[in-house]
């Protein structure tokens, strides 16, 4: 009685290794990134501007600018990137089996609506 | 309150609710899974002493990363949607944005900053002990600059954050 | 039909039955499923699986001819003149041919990865009693390596493994022919019948049952009362090895455990309370490095005769070769002094001789065979290997060669030799003496009677013995056996210690009194074994064999040794072995 | 010279029990020196012979008494009982199933330890057995030194239980298992660290979830440093 578990073939196993390690270096350059360009959105928009002066038309002469609406376009894709790698750790340090995938659905869908809606608003306000 | 300002309000206590939630569910299963995470004598006792007992703070860092991480991206979820209203209408924008002004939510503000100040220093601190191959005393030892970064930024931030609720 | 107080034993069957999972055990699982992987083998075992018994705290190293300068009929000398002459020769011979073969083993094989030479060969250390720096080890956890890797391998190679099953009693069939063997669940309590074509058995000796012991706790001569009780023939009994530098921790379990030989190999040096370094008054040439057996007993001598410390013993120092030194070179033996609030590198530490390896018992032909067809011994069950004393690193070497040996041969007898049916008898009777202690309410404490025994053998059969000394024990160790029928444990039966400490404390009381019976036969100081009434050596070379009579009784027979590979030195007739002078 | 105070003549121990009504704490008398075991032997011995727990060696090389003392993954054996203690709470270590009272069902931890390959795997073309010659590898080679410090693990499960991730729903392969893996990947004898590198690369459960908590090197007795282990698999995936 020996115990050989069951394997996939090591071909797909190596992608598997090239899949975990895209994922694993991504979550920590996107974090990288974020650093720059979340501190940096936060400054703008609290310390450098006080809130109250982030209105309506702080963001018509923001989004004028061809360097905000790149910064806030990256800073969107990456800090969901970002956030859903991290959560995909998160969601199966707390869970196990089928609720596992379904909190991952769940946030995965989330994070890809908040994309599209996010990117929406951009590119309509920098146009608009 | 107009009705935009009640859904957002309601919006900003649902995620709320789910920051402290997870935040419940992180701090009991560490207490059932790593033996314990409520500040007990015992473990403050440990903080105070050098050496190896110190990784009860690395212990508190790794919660309160996973915490703030979530907490930050439950925000992000929010802050989007509430942006979104600029391209539906920017009066409705601007109807919610003067939320973002009053006294209660500058101190969320600040609460958020920190959040985030703690998150982004301490990510830095894990992706530098991967690439610079930092041993637990070494990570020990940026932690306490990641503590102190956290503490100098946000204290300035918060300054300008608060300053016109004083003013 | 009668109810019993057990539950419904579990039936099981296997080809090999392995009882014990140390050095021995787990070499001869590797072995029997390397030479025939379609054997069924399971492993019996009172601890966990490769983390228990003394293999796993082997520190010092394993002794094996590698080096081309070295040679294996000098490996084969020190051990006749380390045990003293009284070697059965055939085991030795084997034992220091295969030890290098098995070190090849264990490195290419079993994955262990012993400390290199510069040159990036296996080094070798020098160990007490050796002519040749032969002793293989892994930093000073050798033991560790050893059993971590072969545990791996039974992930490989996937035997049953019965972790925390105490075995009990070997079961034979009508006709007297083995069947299989009884335990228990020591989780859950319940009882199990293994039937099995060949049995192994690998427990690893009795040396626990003294007030200062190194061993681990799981061996309290179950392997060797078994066999007694199963009727096989035992030799040497009285050699019992006492470490000389066993550490005093007050009434700490850590009392008995052994600061390594190396320290005295490095120039260590041992006073009494008196400050006076009296190895120059036994071995005045060798002193401190001298052999075990003599610098135990000098030892034991200091403190009997009133110049031990309060504590009663004796105390070491290497201090004199400098905090740092002493730290680089013993980082393990430092770190154990300081944590009973000593501290080796910075002064003297106080040391007591301990009792540590017990060179006796089942006797056994060179393929582990016994008397008992289907029954094999290996390790430190077995006897005859080391003679008179076992030099350092010879130990686990024993135990992996013969575990091997072992495995091979109950590889080619498991598929030819058939399943016998267990009587139901002796399979009650070794249920109800297992079972009893925890039926009852009222009686003696197995912890107390525990102690008892320990002291007795500690002042009565220990270092030094002495004729009246031995009757003495043997008449109180016969009480003690009578007391031990009564014994109490109260509780559950799954996880109590207190039952299982009365069922480990039945089977040292019978090894017990064949070693005092032994001792009190052997009139002479050889080795090991030490009279203060007989303080030289006999010329003539013989050991005693015990056999079980009926009752309690103890049957004997005197049998010379056979020189069949080298004979001893003419002995001077003052050739004292090293008592006093 | 700073004021001492006398030690306490009892150690007051606090134990978890599987039966909660079976009695948990206990007075037991100080002996000097004193080890965690030796409180445990005491209570044992003198108030309830039936208590759960186990060990061996009580040198710190089984592995087999690994314990929670305060909350924190311990050997009992090698814990002491300082002068200024005079209360100790002990429960069963954190993320194993309980047996009975202190006494923890090692599986998951060993299931783990199993699904990385844990043993040697030869090459196709070494000769392996009692004839073949051990490989030569010089002591400052770069294998020799990256595995010399990790070579000596007891299995006794400190890390794996105190580190939350292992013990949660132990799908993560946890420090030790990770730690014997990069022995492996790193022994020029191995012939499956592509495969073992997979294992611990490329599932889920393998070195991703390790988000350097830092419990396990603390809790190793033996000074085994698992978060290294980890950091130098992740490396590995790279090259
Ligand atoms: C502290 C110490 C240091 C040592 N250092 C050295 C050294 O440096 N060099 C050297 O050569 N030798 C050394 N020795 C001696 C060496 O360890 C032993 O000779 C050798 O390990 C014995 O191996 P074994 O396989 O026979 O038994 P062990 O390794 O002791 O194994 C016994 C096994 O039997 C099991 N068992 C016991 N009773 C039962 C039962 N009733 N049912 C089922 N299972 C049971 C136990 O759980 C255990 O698994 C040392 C010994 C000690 C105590
Ligand atoms: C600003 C710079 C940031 C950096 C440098 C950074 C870095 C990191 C790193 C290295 C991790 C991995 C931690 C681990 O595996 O243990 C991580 C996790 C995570 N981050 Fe960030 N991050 C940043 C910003 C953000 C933001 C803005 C969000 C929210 C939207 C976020 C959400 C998360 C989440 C949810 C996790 C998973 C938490 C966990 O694994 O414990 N991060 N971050
Ligand atoms: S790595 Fe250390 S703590 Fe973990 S099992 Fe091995 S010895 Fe124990
Ligand atoms: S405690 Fe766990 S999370 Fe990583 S650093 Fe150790 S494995
Ligand atoms: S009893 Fe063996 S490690 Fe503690």
């Amino acid at each position: 009685m020996t115990t050989t578990p069951a394997r996939p073939a090591p071909a797909s196993r190596g992608s598997a290794v090239r899949r975990r390690r895209a994922a694993y270096i991504s979550l920590r350059m996107t974090g990288v990134l974020l650093a720059v360009l979340v501190l940096g959105h936060f400054a703008s928009t609290h310390v450098i501007t006080d809130v109250s002066g982030t209105d309506a038309n702080f963001i018509d002469e923001r989004w004028a600018s061809l360097l905000w609406v790149i910064w806030d376009s990256v800073m969107l894709v990456a800090v969901l990137a970002h956030a859903v790698l991290g959560l995909w750790a998160v969601v199966a340090d707390y869970s196990a089996g089928t609720r596992r995938l379904v909190i991952r659905a769940t946030v995965f869908v989330v994070a890809g609506l908040l994309l599209l809606g996010g990117l929406a608003i951009i590119i309509v306000g920098a146009s608009g | 309150m107009t009705l935009p300002q009640f859904l957002f309000f309601l919006g900003f206590t649902i995620v709320a609710l789910v920051v402290i939630a997870f935040t419940v569910v992180v701090l009991r299963s560490a207490r059932f899974y790593d033996g314990g995470a409520f500040p007990t004598g015992a473990m403050i006792m440990r903080l105070a002493r050098p050496g190896r007992e110190r990784v009860e703070l690395q212990r508190w860092a790794f919660y309160v990363h996973r915490i703030s991480g979530a907490g930050v991206f439950g925000f992000l979820c929010l802050h989007v949607v509430d942006v979104s209203l600029f391209a539906f209408s920017p009066a409705v924008y601007d109807n919610v944005h003067s939320l973002y002004g009053t006294a209660v939510m500058r101190v969320i503000e600040v609460g958020l900053l920190f959040a985030l100040l703690f998150h982004t220093f301490n990510g830095l601190r894990l992706v530098s002990v991967d690439v610079k191959d930092l041993g637990i005393v070494a990570s020990t030892r940026v932690l306490y600059v990641v503590l102190a970064s956290t503490l100098v930024f946000g204290i300035v931030g918060a300054y300008y954050i608060l300053k016109p609720v004083f003013l | 039909m009668t109810t019993t107080p057990w539950a419904d034993p579990e039936l099981l069957t296997t080809d090999v039955a392995v009882i014990g999972s140390g050095g021995a055990g787990l070499m001869c699982v590797l072995h029997a499923l390397e030479a025939d992987p379609s054997l069924h083998v399971t492993i019996v075992s009172k601890g966990a699986v490769g983390r228990s018994g003394c293999t796993r705290m082997v520190q010092g190293g394993y002794n094996a001819v590698l080096d081309p300068n070295d040679s294996i009929d000098a490996h084969f000398s020190d051990t006749l003149a380390g045990g003293k002459y009284l070697n059965n020769q055939e085991l030795a011979w084997t034992l220091v041919n295969d030890a290098p073969r098995v070190i090849h083993e264990l490195e290419t094989r079993v994955g262990c990865f012993f400390d290199r030479r510069a040159d990036g060969r296996i080094h070798q250390k020098a160990f007490a009693g050796q002519t040749f720096d032969r002793t293989v080890h892994r930093g000073d956890l050798t033991g560790i390596e050893i059993m971590g890797r072969l545990r791996d391998q039974m992930f490989r190679l996937g035997p049953v493994e019965l972790e925390d099953v105490r075995a009990l009693d070997l079961i034979h069939d009508a006709d007297g022919q083995l069947a299989g063997i009884t335990g228990v669940h020591m989780r859950t309590g319940r009882p199990l019948v293994l039937r099995a074509r060949v049995v192994v058995v690998a427990t690893g000796g009795s040396a626990t049952m003294y007030r200062v012991a190194a061993p681990a706790r799981e061996k309290t001569g179950d392997g060797i009362a078994m066999c007694w009780r199963a009727g096989l023939a035992m030799r040497d009994m009285e050699m019992l090895q006492f470490h000389p530098t066993g550490l005093l921790a007050g009434e700490a379990r850590m009392t008995g455990a052994v600061l390594e030989e190396g320290l005295r190999g490095a120039g260590a040096i041992l006073r009494n309370a008196l400050g006076e370094r009296y190895m120059e008054s036994y071995d005045p040439e060798r002193l401190e490095r001298s052999t075990r057996d003599v610098v135990a007993r000098s030892g034991y001598l200091e403190i009997a005769a009133g110049r031990g410390t309060p504590e009663g013993g004796v105390l070491i120092d290497i201090s004199h070769l400098g905090r740092e030194e002493v730290e680089r070179r013993f980082p393990g033996m430092v770190a154990r002094t300081r944590q009973i609030g000593q501290d080796l590198a910075s002064g003297p530490v106080t040391v007591s001789p301990t009792a540590h390896f017990h060179m006796g018992g089942v006797i056994i032909d060179k393929d582990c065979l016994t008397s008992l067809q289907g029954l094999l011994v290996a390790g430190e069950d077995a006897g005859g290997v080391h003679g008179a004393n076992r030099l350092g690193g010879n130990g686990v070497a024993e135990s992996t060669v013969y575990g091997a040996r072992a495995g091979d041969t109950a590889a080619g007898m498991a598929p030819a030799r058939s399943l016998h049916e267990p009587d139901q008898g002796e399979i009650d009777a070794s249920f109800r003496r297992a079972y009893a202690p925890l039926g009852r309410e009222e009686g003696p404490s197995p912890f107390e009677l525990t102690r008892r025994l320990k002291e007795l053998m500690w002042n009565k059969v220990g270092v030094v013995r002495d004729g009246e000394g031995l009757v003495q024990a043997a008449k109180e160790l016969d009480g003690l056996a009578e007391e031990v029928r009564t014994v109490a444990a109260p509780g559950p039966a799954a996880v109590n210690f207190g039952w299982q400490e009365a069922m480990d404390l039945t089977n040292q009381i019978t090894v017990a009194r064949t070693m005092a019976y032994a001792a009190a036969w052997r009139t002479e100081t050889r080795g090991a074994h030490a009279r203060s009434d007989y303080p030289d050596s006999r010329q003539e070379l013989d050991y005693l064999v015990l056999e079980a009579g009926p009752g309690d009784e103890i049957h004997s027979s005197v049998a010379p040794v056979e020189f069949t590979h080298a004979s001893p030195p003419r002995l001077e007739k003052s050739g004292s072995d090293g008592g006093k002078p | 010279m700073s004021p001492v105070r006398a030690a306490s003549p009892h150690i007051t121990v606090r134990v978890t029990r599987s039966d909660s009504s079976a009695p948990s704490e206990f007075t037991v008398p100080r002996i000097k020196p004193m080890t965690v075991l030796d409180a445990l032997l005491a209570v044992q011995r003198l108030h309830d012979s039936a208590l759960g727990f186990r060990f061996s060696c009580r040198v710190g090389m089984c592995g087999t008494c690994t314990i929670r003392v305060d909350g924190r993954s311990a050997l009992a054996c090698q814990t002491e009982i300082t002068d200024e203690i005079a209360e100790i709470r002990v429960d069963p270590l954190a993320g194993l199933p309980v047996v009975r009272d202190l006494v923890v069902d090692m599986t998951p931890f060993w299931e783990a330890w199993k699904s990385v390959t844990p043993y040697l795997v030869p090459h196709d073309d070494a000769e392996v057995g009692m004839d073949a010659e051990p490989a030569v590898i010089p002591p400052d080679s770069e294998e020799r030194r990256h595995i010399d410090p990790s070579l000596d693990c007891i299995g006794c499960g400190a890390c794996f239980s105190s580190c939350g991730i292992a013990g949660a729903h132990r799908d993560f392969l946890g420090p030790a298992a990770l730690n014997r893996a990069m022995v492996l990947i790193d022994d020029s004898r191995d012939a499956a660290s592509r495969l073992r590198l997979s294992v611990v690369g490329g599932d889920e459960s393998g070195v991703d979830r390790c988000h350097y908590i830092y419990g396990c090197s603390a809790a190793c007795p033996k000074g085994l440093d698992p978060a290294k282990a980890i950091r130098r698999i992740r490396k590995k995936r790279f090259s």
